[in-house]
Parts: structure tokens; C-alpha cells; sequence
């Protein structure tokens, strides 16, 4: 039923907590289940530098908040901003289709890297 | 035997080795219990056993008991037997908190027939009184359709008070005992009802098999046609390894019944004081009065997360099964226990309610280590939604 | 193993080694497969390749293949879900010749819902040729049920005949295939049916379970309502080790397909040729042409005698279990075979008729055996009556 | 389902076969079930010295004949003939509710012995 990604990513978050006076916070809530990632991220030079989650929710969103920091972490702001949808949902690898609404979430919150004017 | 880590009882429960003995046995048994020839006497014989074991089980004669191949068919089948004779605007009344085999049944049963559905609420502890069954039951009533022991909470219905009013209505009464019979003492007599459904692997029989006791079977219409099994009542060639497992199991559950009840009150005690001396913040769903909750079943709240979340890590990590309401319902695109929902919980509760189930075979051991496991996995969960 | 003296294939089949440690084997598998934690894994991965295993056997696929607790259920479920959908003035026609799952099931359900019942009859060999079901069908339609092979005399049906005029009228064909699978090739694809039913226990599966191969599920309506399982369209929580029984007899039926045919063919001619050796009278019900009966079954007619008084002195001299007509109606109070009646045979021969249903474990010897007490006891009791 | 009792008397029948020129003859057919029963009596002094049956039926009314001309065999007919329907079922033993058409039958062939006239 879960993959060894959201397993892995679930029981072991690597990116879990807060980043103090974070630069940008990307935030989402599925209007549905209630699911609620929010990501902060600290980003010097156009590039995320860190990455850190809170996640209310099913175990493959919180395992998706954690996929999401390990990915954004390190990459170029502009970059992940101009990741296609597909591309995101890759990202979580093969999802039932309950746990699909996390395909969604993810794509919001990437998107919300697009609709920020300037970044640091 | 040990199950380490699996907390479903509710759910499903492994075959004891008694059981697995006499199956094995009548795997032997092979001819069919309808012919004539001698070679069908052994089949015959297990047959009547088990039809004595069952009806030792509930108080009843083994001429009230026919074998079915589930609770699901016994439910369904109660609700069709009742209707049969009753006029078309009599009213099928149940409960809020009945498995979907009895709920769902009796919505599609009331729409093909025409015929209203009343559905009496429980209270915020999961009972539902028998006056709100009374009010529930204006105008004419077909059938009342009651569970004894709520499959979520525990939760155990005031079944002979509802006797009552459907007694004074002459109103045939059916009880959906699937997950009390082989926890608590049942009896049909005390109970005073008109049939009562069964599922062996409750108690350590198999799955598939099940029983239903008929009160007056010369009265009672079949919901399937065919050869004349079961005394015409329930055809098709019996389920005979099935049906021995759970005779084995019914004899069992009945020689076993209070040191296993005991050791569920300690196991179902043992995880509260363990959860409590942890420090963990949490709700009971169901009665607090212990005489009125199945020994074996704790329904908890953890504030602040998702329990889907929580059943994972356990799963996952401990190798620990726990439930989320109901197993039979995660088939379906159903987002909160219906049960739960009509208990009136807030949001909060709804998503963060685990089903605790334990018995025969959980050590405290076990305990220990799901007390454990959830205290750390309440703690971490907590932490990473931002609410510890 | 042996079974000496076991004529009664057709009443049910002993389990087969195979079958027997898959069911071993699946007595450890106890979690709820609906379940979401990894430890119902394995009861999940039992149920997909069962369904894979039938489906194989009957040419269909796994998405087609819903579990039921017996032949009987399925035909009662095939008819009442068919005529579902079906306006209220559309018949039910079925033949003269099915088993009273089909044939008995069909008259209540007509009576319940006041829809004409129409009834094909065979011809004097037992077959019921598909211009009989074409006169039958005067009117609206709701649904055909025929049956494959009739257990009593081995008859093959021309389904796939029917079949043309179920679809020229676009009114669902069920088929009751009880008896033919596992002892023929079957394809749902070729012989065109909407809906199949079949019995584990009458090819060495257990008894109790069975499967429906639905062509469209999803317009298929339930006959129970519950918690989901199988789709939706049984629930229950599933019979695994029946369903782990089935499944390896699925799959052993495939793999023994045309050995077994083989040796059932050659069986049948060693027994008449046998008892015209023995220069024994009797008279075969069902057709002449081999190519049309099962190759297990024989139905003889002794004249001269009560076929009820040469079983007893089989089973009770000789330890040889036959069966007189089918086995399911011994529980009731009926003189002749339904069948036999339907296909116009004198008294003489009704009340003389045997059959005799071999299989797997049938040896040579036991053929010999056969013949030899046939022999001695048509003689005896031609000669008690003064007939001889 | 088969006492003992029915098994014996019908798989090693002691008393069938015809009496030459049998100076009573019973006989009864059942009218439902068609089986039918013919006992052969050779009488001496009132003594039925010999009782031989044909018989063509099911196994228990097979069973009956024999059982009835065993015990006719040596009794005086007048004794038979008076004996009570109570005691001619007994003789059957215990039955299922599908055999007890033979307490008819054999009822019904001993009445006949009320019914002769006279004899030798
Ligand atoms: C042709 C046919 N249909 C249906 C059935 C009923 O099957 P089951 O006994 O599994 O309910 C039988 C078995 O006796 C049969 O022979
Ligand atoms: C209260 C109750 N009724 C009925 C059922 C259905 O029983 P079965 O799964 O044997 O069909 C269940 C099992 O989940 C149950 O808990």
C-alpha cells in the first residue's frame, strides 16, 4: 500500500522543525482531508539553503513535506519554481489513489515559489 | 502461540490451535452430510456437533441454529426474513451505530421495498438508549435490528430493553451479536430476541463461517432457494471444514470466557494506567462505566494529530496493527467512522480515533510495547504538526 | 490416495492433497485483508492470486471473479440481481432440468415480484436444445438461466446457442456451471455469458465457497450489503482458507484438465462395458453421444427393481456410496428426480435410476468392484421380486 | 439412518423365495410408493409352518418382509392375526419418518389374516 519512499520519508523525516526567520514560507491546507504542510526556507543567492517542515496530516503528506525539503534544499529558487506538475509528482514516486491528493499539495506549495515577486 | 504487535482483535482474530486441529480433522470429512449412504455419518455427526457447540455458545437448542457464511449474510438475511410478512409501510428500525452488514442493508432494503428506515441515535458515550429506539418507532415497524456490542467502541446496547419495546409492538427484534458472542457471556433467552447473528472468525474460528439463531424457524423465509440444507432455511452444501472450526471455536470461547474477559480488563487497564503514567493526553471513545464497554476494546483520541499518521509509525515502525474505525469500511471512500460521527465528537477526535482491540493471545508484553510505541509516536507526531 | 467404493463425484469431491496444505498453509495467514497495516499483506496477496487462479480456469479475468459461500449462492445472486434492473412484467426463463438453486430460486423470486417463470424443457436425453429456450421466451425477457452440465445425467447444454438468443433479445444469460468446471474446458468468452457460477467443492476444493465471474461488475447489483469487500458486490470479510482451498483447485483443475478427462472416459466405458459383459439390463439416462455428457457421470436405470434398494445393498455390503438423482434433494420429501421427470422417462426407469459420478481417485479397480456389485445386487433384487 | 435391524433383514434375507401352492397368500401395495410385498404361507393345524416373500421396494420394506415372515414362521395364525398394530410396528424397530410407510404395509398383510375365513 506504501511505498518504500513515503515509508522511508514518514518514519524517518530528515527535515522536520523550524527555520528561524525563515525567507520565504510556503503553506497549504487540502480543503478536503485537512491535510497541512507548511515549508520555511532560508535561500542566500537565488539558492534554498534550508528547508524545514510541520505537517499535520496522513502519513504520505508528512512524508511529502519531507520529499519537498530534501528536493527544494539546495536547488536554485527559480528552478524549482519552473518544476512542471509532473515533474512534482514524481517526485512521490507510485501513489495509490488515496494518497494522490498529496500530489496536490506539493504542486501548491512549488507554485507558491512562482507567485513570489523577488526572493533574496 | 504469540501475535506480537497485533492490536485488531475487532477486526479479525487468528485461528487457536484447537481450531486448526479440528480443521485439519475435517479436511478428512469429506462426503456430503445430505446423502444417504454411511459414508456421510461422519459428516453428519460434526455437523450436529457443531450445531450443539454454537447453541451452548448462546443459550439456545441446536435446533435454532443455522449455519450462513458470515455476519454480513447473517444481518442481511435477518432483515429480509423480517420484512417478508410485514406490511409494505412498516418501517425497518435500527441504530446509527450498527455495522454497514445491518446499516447500509437496511437503507437498500427500505429503498427496494419502499419502506422507511429509522435509525435511533446513540449518546455521546455510544450507547444508544432504548427510549431513543422508542422514539425512533412511530408508526408501524417491521423489524427492530440492534447490535449488542459495538464493533468501534465496544460499546454494549441495552439489547433487553429494546426487547422489550419490540415485545409490546410484536415486533420481531434482531441482534447483530457478531462482536460480543465469544467476549461476554451471551444468552438469546435473556436477551429475548427473535434471531441473532454470529461470525466465527470473531473468536478464533475461521472467516466465511458464521451461524444465526432462529427463534422459530418454522416461521423464518430463507433469502436464498435451493437444495433443502439447513432444513430448507439456508441451502447450498455446507461449509464443513469451516463449520468445524467453528464448533471448536464456540466450545472453546465458552470453557475460556472468564479467564479470558479477566485477562482483557487487566490488558485494557494496563494500557490506560501505562498511557496515563507516560503522560499522554488523550480521550476515550465509548462508556466510561467498564460493565458497559466489551472487555477487549479501547477506542482512544490523541488531540493534535491524524491517527491514520499514528496506525503507520506503529505499523511501520513497531510492527504494531491497530485500527481506524471500522477494518471493513477502509475499502470504501468513507473519511470519518460513521459511529464515531454519530456519537456527536468534534473534528478533533474523529481524526485522531484509534480502535485498540486485544485477547486471547496479547501478552502484557505486548502492552508494554504499544504503550510505548504510541507515547513516542504521539510525542513525535505532535512535535511535527508544530502542536507539542 | 484411494477412496474406494466413492461413486458420488458429483455430490462433492474430497479435497486433494494440493488443496488440502494450501488450506494448511493459509490457516497461518489470519489478518484482515481489507485491512491497511503491512501485516494484511499476505491474506491480500492470497485473495489476488485466487482470483487469478479461477479466473485462468474459466477464461475470464481477475477483475471479473467475486468470491460466494457456494453454487447456491450464486445462482440465487445471478437471478435476483438480473432481474434488478429488469421491468416488472419480465420473465424469468430458465429450464426444467437446473438444480433447485436455479429452478426453485427462480419460482419464489418470480412469486416475490410477480414475474412470469418460463420453463425450457430437455428432450428425452436430457438436453434442452436451444429452440425450446427460444419458444419459452414469449414476451419481455428479464434474464436466462441455464446450466451447463446437469449434475444428474452429465448433460451438456448448448449454451453457447442460447447464449445468441439472450443477445439478439439484450437480456443477461447466467449460467449455472456448477457441475461443468473443473471437469470440462470452460470459457466465459465462448460461451458468452454475462454471469457464471461455481462450486469449489465439486472439483476438490472445499465445500462453502465458490466463485461469480460477473463480465461487467460494474452493473452488477449485490445481493448482501456490508462493508465493502469484494467491491462492494459481496462483502463479508473474506473465507481465506477456503478461498486458499478454491485456489489451488483452480489451479490443479487447469493443470489435470485433460488427464483427468482421459481417465473419466475411459472409466465410463470400462463400467458398460462391464456390465454388458455380465450380461446386466439397464438403460443409460442422458444422451447417447459421448461428446455431450460429462465424462464422469452415468445415470442407468435397472428395471425391475428400486434403484433405492440396490444404492442400500451397495452401501451397506460392498461400501459404495452412489447417489439416487441429486444428492441435495435426499432432505426432501420428493419421489423422482426432477430431471429425469422433465426428460418423460417411465416410472419403471425413475424408480431405478442411478448415478454414478467417479473422478480423480477412481482406479480400475474400484470400476471393477463397481461393476461386480451392480451385477450381484441387480440380480438379487430382480430375484426377490420375482422379476429375474 | 438404517437400524441394524433393516440392514440384516435386507442385505441377508433368510425367508425369500416362493412356497409351493401356499395355502394363504398376503399381499399389499403401498399406494404412494408403489412397494409391494407378497408373503406365501404354508399352514398346518393352525401353525404357520413356513413364510417365503417376494418383495419389490425400497430397502426397508424388504427388510419388512423378511422380518414379518420370520416372525410368522411358528406362530399360530390366530395369534397373528390378533396381534395389535402397535405390535407389528415393533417389530420394525425404530424408524425415520420416510421408513414408517412399511408399518402400513406390514400392518396391512397381517390384517389379512383376520380377514380369512378359515384355514387348514
Ligand atoms: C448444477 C448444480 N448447481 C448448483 C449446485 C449447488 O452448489 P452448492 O452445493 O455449492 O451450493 C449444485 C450442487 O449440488 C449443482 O450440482
Ligand atoms: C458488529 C459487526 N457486525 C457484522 C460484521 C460482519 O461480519 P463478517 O465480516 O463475518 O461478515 C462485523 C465484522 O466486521 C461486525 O463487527
Amino acid at each position: 500500500m506504501f511505498s518504500d519512499l513515503i515509508v522511508d520519508n514518514f518514519t524517518s523525516p530528515t527535515h522536520a522543525g523550524e527555520i528561524d526567520a525563515p525567507v520565504l514560507v510556503l503553506e497549504n491546507k487540502d480543503p478536503v482531508c485537512g491535510d497541512q504542510i507548511r515549508i520555511g526556507l532560508a535561500v542566500e543567492n537565488g539558492q534554498i539553503t534550508s528547508a524545514r517542515f510541520r505537517a499535520w496530516g496522513c502519513a504520505t503528506s508528512m512524508a511529502t513535506a519531507n520529499i519537498l525539503c530534501k528536493w527544494l534544499e539546495g536547488r536554485g529558487v527559480q528552478d524549482c519554481a519552473e518544476a512542471s506538475a509532473e515533474e512534482i509528482s514524481a517526485l512521490l514516486g507510485q501513489l495509490s489513489p488515496e494518497q494522490r491528493h498529496c500530489q496536490h499539495i506539493a504542486q501548491n506549495l512549488v507554485r507558491q515559489l512562482a507567485a513570489q515577486e523577488a526572493w533574496p | 502461540m504469540t501475535l506480537k504487535g497485533y492490536f485488531d482483535y475487532n477486526a479479525t482474530t487468528p485461528l487457536s490451535d484447537a481450531v486448526k486441529a479440528e480443521m485439519r480433522h475435517a479436511m478428512e470429512v469429506f462426503a456430503n452430510p445430505s446423502a444417504a449412504y454411511p459414508a456421510a455419518g461422519p459428516a453428519r455427526a460434526l455437523l450436529a456437533q457443531a450445531r450443539q457447540n454454537v447453541a451452548d455458545l448462546i443459550d439456545a437448542a441446536p435446533e435454532q441454529i443455522f449455519f450462513t457464511s458470515c455476519g454480513t449474510e447473517g444481518n442481511n438475511w435477518a432483515l429480509q426474513a423480517s420484512c417478508a410478512g410485514a406490511p409494505g409501510e412498516a418501517a425497518i428500525v435500527t441504530t446509527a451505530i450498527e455495522h454497514d452488514a445491518t446499516l447500509a442493508a437496511a437503507r437498500a432494503l427500505g429503498q427496494s421495498q419502499g419502506r422507511p428506515v429509522h435509525v435511533a441515535l446513540p449518546q455521546s458515550d455510544g450507547i444508544v438508549r432504548a427510549d431513543a429506539v422508542a422514539r425512533a418507532s412511530a408508526g408501524p415497524v417491521a423489524v427492530y435490528s440492534v447490535m449488542l456490542a459495538n464493533n468501534e467502541t465496544g460499546a454494549i446496547q441495552p439489547v433487553a430493553e429494546i426487547a422489550e419495546i419490540a415485545r409490546d409492538r410484536a415486533v420481531p427484534l434482531h441482534v447483530d451479536a457478531v462482536q460480543a458472542v465469544g467476549k461476554m457471556p451471551v444468552s438469546v433467552r435473556a436477551l429475548g430476541c427473535d434471531c441473532l447473528s454470529l461470525s466465527g472468525h470473531k473468536f478464533h474460528g475461521p472467516k466465511g463461517v458464521g451461524a444465526m439463531y432462529v427463534r422459530d424457524p418454522g416461521t423464518f423465509a430463507p433469502m436464498m432457494i435451493g437444495g433443502g440444507q439447513e432444513r430448507g432455511l439456508r441451502p447450498g452444501t455446507e461449509n464443513l471444514i469451516g463449520i468445524a472450526g467453528l464448533s471448536a471455536a464456540a466450545a472453546e470461547a465458552r470453557a475460556l470466557m472468564d479467564p479470558n474477559a479477566a485477562r482483557n480488563r487487566e490488558n485494557r487497564k494496563r494500557i490506560l494506567d501505562g498511557l496515563r503514567r507516560q503522560g499522554v493526553a488523550f480521550s476515550i471513545n465509548g462508556p466510561a462505566d467498564d460493565a458497559r464497554i466489551l472487555p477487549n476494546t479501547l477506542n482512544l483520541s490523541f488531540d493534535g494529530l491524524r491517527a491514520e499518521a499514528l496506525a503507520m509509525r506503529l505499523a511501520h515502525l513497531q510492527g504494531i496493527a491497530v485500527s481506524l474505525g471500522s477494518a471493513c469500511s477502509t475499502n470504501k471512500d468513507r473519511r470519518h467512522s460513521h459511529v464515531l460521527v454519530a456519537m456527536g465528537l468534534p473534528e478533533a477526535r474523529l481524526v485522531s480515533a484509534l480502535r485498540i482491540s486485544f485477547g486471547r493471545y496479547t501478552s502484557q508484553a505486548d502492552i508494554d510495547a504499544l504503550v510505548r510505541a504510541l507515547a513516542d509516536g504521539v510525542a513525535h507526531l505532535r512535535q511535527l504538526s508544530g502542536a507539542a
